[in-house]
């Protein structure tokens, strides 16, 4: 292997194919212009090169037709280039709406996922082959940038907000995460392995470990910061109700609309002020600083649960009275919402096949890096 | 060759000896001499930082550096051959010392200015050498926020202020030139008649103005941003990165044309003179310069495709982008246009121009696959974008800038440099640098990241590569220090126009100006590259005869 | 040219401070109204045309060369650069 | 080169007093264009913040008072009045009225420094220095106290652009002190007067940066009468 170096990287997810048609197109294209003008180049170089040393070259003319075809030309050319890189673009742009979402957060100098189910990983991430994977990144410190070469996905994950980008893989192994942005010290060590694996592969590593849904401890958190002593949905109540209102675009104070999504919630929650609901006074407090961005990613995950029309927990007198539930059991009644993990869309399993709960104790912090499930390589 | 055995008695060098006066002159080609040393200085500074770096990236573990001092070494780079070298290389040197000359007048506008422009060039300097010598600094060059100003235990606020300071060094020669241009021109130098380094050099002058403010006040607030622990760019604070992502670039891609301009314009002053003929569309060339320059403005965003940025911003600027590769284009068809039917000969400036030609185009035809939105996503940041800089800046403008220095050398310093060794180093600095930055296009594409200290092991054979390669570049490097320095005692006295090349610069008195440049104000009666031809008739005429006679027609060189 | 020795009369300078007062004593005025988004179109506008006016008549460029002219549009035109195509991404993200 | 032995201003370099006065004005104009720009990179800072906080910057800026900016205003804009009339001045020669003009000038650039100083004071005592000794304005609306940290965003921006608009008088001050002294030792004449003028340009330029700097710091906020 080190005699024969690898020059071209794995190609392993549905993006990535359009990149490299747009690539290869780009580089026939500028190839063959580069290499024509070469040519230009040496032959004029060498058929004209100097004889003598008082050698005067013949009279020459310009012409206005060749001057302004070749800046015509390539004006127009680049035109249809530009769509073309711009539709590989939107191509690749938009996750499809039955996307698996992988919540990820960035900190100098690890990658941090915590899955819907429950599981949080620490530099490895596991996904199944053929289903499409929405990441909802955010960064605890500096701007760091989610880069996958195999998946030809590249996104910048920054501090205090919320950026995505998706990918389909396609072929199982390992692959490399790196981090492109430059972090600090540690940047060249802030790397990670994405496991692809083979769905069965998949369901055996999720029943592996596994803790109350990322919704749940959501909603745990929902609970003890008090949060439903206001949005409570009770005709008195001082704050917006929640339930039903992810995706949906609400009228603020000042008669913007906007729509509820994670930047939004994020902005809510931390500047509570800074777009009111319709009707309401602004009394929230901020929450800036006192929650980590794992957290705050379990309380969107949460607001999203009850905004997919499920009802919002009723208040609990004692916000320390729900306990995390071990995901894959249909939780009791305090939990009005199905742990992810037994949507339908993951993978095919059916929620009854649930195996059963993994071994460590509620509240335990997270099981990390299970033993991969074997892997194409 | 040489007409003269002796260099004239007076001249602009040995005016006046001692310290004083250089260091008080006001005379613009001493202050070429001033700059000159000190990027000359700057740039081995960088380049061994850059020489460091590549002998860390011999080994995945890499073994020379600690991960902090290996982030150290390539902020050294970027901030020292950026701001110390590029910006100022043709411009503060060249361009000091052939815009008088080349407009026919005494001196640039404001010579005083000219000279406290490179004293805040050594202060800040100086400083950043300091710095970076009194624990360094470890950013980047580009010192993204929130790093740059909440997180980073560097020297970042003196850094940052360096910069600032250094930004007026800019500021100055660029209002210098444009005055210059505008009002002190000849008798009948038209703007159409002006040697095409005179455009290109106005054009960068226009960016030097309008861009670099807004980086020093970018700097400022970074620098006030840390002092006071208030959040402009730090999100933790109330702040927004991305926005100085939008400020800084705003300066930064223009800036890469303050690097590449001058580059170009020396490039057609070369390859006229090596081809004996004028530049092929003097217009279009003159007036693309300016086109990059007003263009290059709206460009930026297109370091920021996937910073979080708008995809509609981003579409925007990733079209402008590709219009502005367009200028670009049509002056290397140009210059490819003026070799036609030329009488091209490789002495060494022409070697350099070459180069430049391949090289450059490589690097401006890879610049169109980072300016698609959709190659972006997989090449931001990767060593793709590496070698994309490096080919247009170490390939094209250090090698514009070599190609000038060895071009003007003579009428600099009088003296010849030996053309052999000029020749030789040439071709190996191509060589070099082809090994060096040529299998980084791949490591980017395999998607091996910038600013890594250690690598998976799959790169290591083209970093290999790459890194056997810098060490022909450095070679290439010293070697033209040394036969520069050897020549300014023991060179061959030059002749007054050694290349017979056209511009008033070499119609300056003898092979080296006086002190005051013209004794009589020059009066312009031709065009720029006005180089002798030969009617087509009177070659026609001669192969008949040729014919005739049964001899083939070995004078002519055109058909 | 002639732009070198144009004496401006007087009683145009003081004209121009007296409208310059009044202007200000204006978007003094008119802040007190809260005319929503538009406050901020309202208060750069006043502030637009004032610095017009000291530009044109008390800098001259209204007798001036048209080289200076254009110098004096273009730092303002370049500034326009930088806020629309900041601008340009900041209207368009789905986030801020 | 003899052409111009006689008059002493102009430099060896230029062929003549016209091409040496053409230079200086596009020269001036040229680094007040650098200017533009480097306040350009303030203003967008300002402008992107209150669109993105607007209530934020409306009620800081409230607490800014009109009252002595407003006295500020009108203290320039005489300046730039007085500084126009000493360029006149120059013009035709009368060195008394000139130099008369460039105190007046230089005694209302002082009295704005004053002034500025008498409110950073104030915003000293009212903890409203960011860095130093800044306390977060605390409801607005309602009985929760919190941190909005944009609060200190607009007046660091007040103090960036105040302070470098305030460096900017001092270094005009130092100008016109220089210019002053020149004027009375006779250095001008009614063909040469190029550094008054220039003086001049840049004076009004700094009271043209304040014409924007007034409305946007001060009066963003004074409809704001303490409601919602």
């Amino acid at each position: 292997m080190i005699f024969v170096p690898q020059l071209f990287p794995e190609q392993a997810s549905t993006g990535a194919v359009w990149i490299d048609y747009f690539y290869f197109f780009m580089l026939a294209l500028c190839g063959g212009v580069g290499l024509t003008v070469t040519v230009f180049i040496t032959l004029f170089a060498v058929k004209y090169r100097r004889r003598y040393d008082d050698e005067i070259p013949p009279e020459s003319h310009e012409s206005k037709w060749l001057e302004w075809g070749w800046t015509i030309f390539p004006f127009v050319a680049f035109v249809p280039v530009f769509f073309f890189s711009t539709a590989v673009y939107f191509k690749n742009a938009t996750p499809p709406a039955n996307a698996m979402e992988i919540y990820v957060t960035g900190r100098q100098w690890m990658w941090k996922f915590q899955h819907l189910d429950g599981q949080r990983e620490i530099n490895t991430l596991h996904v199944p082959v053929g289903k499409p994977i929405k990441l909802v990144m955010s960064s605890e410190d500096v701007i760091h940038s989610f880069f996958v070469p195999a998946f030809r996905i590249h996104m910048d994950v920054v501090p205090k907000k919320t950026t995505t980008t998706w990918f389909e893989a396609t072929k199982a192994g390992e692959y490399h995460l790196f981090c492109s942005q430059y972090c600090g010290t540690e940047h060249a060590n802030m790397i990670g392995t994405v496991y692809v694996m083979e769905p069965a592969d998949y369901e055996k590593w999720l029943a592996q470990a596994s803790f109350g849904g990322m919704a749940l401890r959501g909603q745990n958190l929902f609970n003890k910061l008090a949060c439903n002593s206001c949005h409570t949905g009770d005709a008195q109540a001082r704050a917006p109700y929640l339930s039903n209102i992810y995706g949906k675009t609400i009228q603020t104070d000042a008669g913007e609309w906007v729509t509820v999504d994670e930047n939004y919630i994020r902005e809510s929650i931390y500047k509570p002020n800074a777009k009111i609901a319709a009707g309401y006074a602004g009394i929230m407090p901020t929450y800036e600083g006192q929650l980590s961005e794992e957290e705050l990613q379990t309380l969107i995950v949460y607001l999203k649960a009850i905004g997919s029309g499920v009802q919002q927990a009723p208040p609990i007198s004692n916000p320390q009275g729900v306990q995390p539930q071990p995901a894959g059991k249909n939780p009791d009644g305090t939990l009005p919402f199905k742990p992810d993990s037994a949507k339908p869309g993951t993978a095919g399993t059916e929620p009854a096949k649930q195996p059963e709960p993994a071994k460590p104790a509620p509240g335990q912090p997270a099981p990390t890096n299970p033993a991969p499930a074997k892997t194409g390589k | 060759m040489t007409p003269e055995n002796a260099l004239p008695k007076e001249h602009y060098l040995n005016h006046g000896y001692g310290w004083k006066s250089w260091l008080l002159t006001t005379d613009h080609k001493r202050i070429a001499w001033l700059y000159l040393v000190s990027i000359t200085l700057m740039f081995f500074l960088g380049g061994f930082a850059a020489f460091l770096i590549r002998l860390q990236l011999l080994t995945p573990q890499g073994e020379i550096l600690r991960n902090d001092t290996y982030n150290k070494m390539f902020t050294m780079h970027g901030v020292v051959m950026i701001f110390f070298f590029l910006i100022p290389s043709i411009p503060a040197t060249l361009g000091n010392f052939l815009v008088p000359l080349m407009v026919g007048a005494k001196d640039l506008a404001f010579p005083k200015i000219n000279l406290i422009s490179w004293y805040i060039f050594i202060i800040g300097a100086l400083y950043v050498l300091w710095i970076i010598l009194s624990g360094g600094l470890e950013t980047g060059w580009t010192f993204y926020t929130p790093y740059s100003t909440s997180y980073s235990t560097s020297n970042v606020t003196a850094a940052t202020l360096g910069v600032f300071v250094l930004g007026f060094s800019s500021i100055l020669t660029g209002l210098n030139f444009i005055v210059t241009i505008h009002k002190m021109r000849a008798p009948g130098m038209t703007w159409f008649r002006m040697p095409l380094l005179l455009w290109a050099l106005y054009a960068t002058s226009l960016i030097q103005i309008l861009a670099t403010p807004v980086l020093a006040i970018t700097m400022v607030l970074v620098a006030v941003e840390r002092f006071a622990g208030v959040g402009i760019f730090d999100p933790a604070l109330g702040g927004d990165p991305i926005l100085y992502q939008h400020m800084f670039w705003f300066y930064s891609h223009p800036a890469v044309y303050i690097m590449i301009l001058p580059g170009m314009g020396v490039i057609s002053e070369v390859i006229s003179c090596f081809a004996r003929k004028r530049v092929f569309g003097y217009k279009f060339v003159a007036v693309s310069s300016l086109m990059i320059a007003v263009f290059g403005f709206l460009v930026w965003g297109h370091h920021m495709y996937v910073s979080g940025m708008s995809p509609y911003a981003g579409m925007t600027f990733s079209l402008i982008s590709y219009l502005v590769a367009v200028p670009s284009a049509v002056k290397t068809f140009n210059w490819t246009a003026t070799l036609y039917k030329g009488s091209v000969s490789y002495d060494t400036p022409m070697l350099y121009v070459l180069g430049f030609l391949g090289l450059f185009m490589v690097g401006g035809l890879t610049g169109l696959f980072l300016a698609s939105m959709g190659l972006d996503q997989h090449l931001h940041d990767t060593y793709f974008v590496i070698a994309h800089f490096h080919f247009i800046m170490v390939g094209g403008a250090v090698m514009a800038y070599f190609a000038g220095i060895h071009f003007w050398w003579p009428k600099m310093t009088g003296r010849m440099y030996p053309e052999a060794w000029g020749r030789l180093s040439a071709m190996i600095l191509f060589i070099g640098f082809i090994l060096t930055f040529f299998p980084q296009f791949i490591l980017g594409y395999m998607g091996m990241p910038r600013r890594y200290s250690v690598y998976v092991p799959e790169f290591q054979t083209l970093n290999v590569l790459s890194t056997a390669g810098s060490t022909i570049l450095a070679v290439g490097y010293v070697m033209p220090l040394v036969y520069m320095l050897w020549s300014l005692k023991y060179g061959e006295i030059a002749p007054a126009n050694p290349w017979r090349a056209k511009g008033l610069e070499w119609e300056a008195t003898g092979p080296i100006p006086a002190w005051d440049n013209f004794p009589v104000t020059p009066t312009v009666t031709e065009d720029a590259y006005n180089y002798p031809q030969r009617p087509v008739a009177e070659i026609e005429r001669e192969r008949a005869a040729g014919r005739a006679e049964g001899r083939m027609p070995e004078l002519a060189s055109g058909d | 040219m002639s732009s070198a020795h144009h004496v401006v009369p007087l009683r145009i300078y003081f004209t121009i401070f007296f409208l310059l007062i009044v202007l200000t004593g204006f978007t003094v005025f008119i802040s007190k109204f809260d005319f929503g988004v538009m406050n901020l179109p309202v208060a750069l506008s006043i502030a637009i045309v004032k610095a017009t006016l000291i530009m044109l008549f008390f800098m001259h460029v209204k007798y001036s060369s048209r080289l200076t002219q254009l110098f004096v549009l273009s730092g303002f035109f370049f500034m326009g650069i930088l806020f629309f195509f900041t601008f340009c991404d900041y209207l368009t993200r789905a986030w801020n | 080169m003899s052409a111009h032995a006689h008059n002493p201003a102009v430099l060896h370099h230029f062929a003549d007093a016209e091409q040496q006065k053409e230079s200086a004005t596009l020269g001036m104009w040229l680094f007040l264009a650098t200017e533009v720009l480097l306040f350009a990179g303030l203003f967008l800072v300002y402008t992107l913040f209150r669109w993105k906080v607007p209530y934020v910057w409306v009620k800081e800026s409230y607490l800014l008072g009109i009252t002595l900016g407003g006295i500020n205003t009108a203290v320039l804009i005489c300046s730039s009045l007085t500084m126009a009339l000493g360029v006149h001045a120059a013009q035709e020669g009368k060195k008394k009225a000139l130099i008369g003009w460039l105190l007046a000038t230089m005694l209302l650039g002082a009295t704005f420094l004053g002034v500025k100083a008498i409110e950073y004071h104030e915003h000293w005592e009212h903890h409203k220095v960011p860095g130093l000794n800044f306390t977060y304005t605390v409801p607005y609306d309602n009985a929760h106290p919190y941190k909005v940290p944009e609060q200190q965003v607009f007046h660091f921006l007040y103090f960036c652009m105040t302070g470098i608009h305030g460096l900017h008088m001092v270094a005009g001050l130092s100008i016109l002190t220089v210019i002053a002294i020149m004027a009375y030792r006779d250095k001008f004449s009614t063909t040469y007067y190029t550094p008054v003028e220039m003086a001049g340009l840049y004076w009004h330029f700094v009271d043209i940066v304040w014409v924007f700097l007034f409305p946007l710091l001060y009066l963003t906020g004074n409809h704001y009468t303490g409601g919602h």
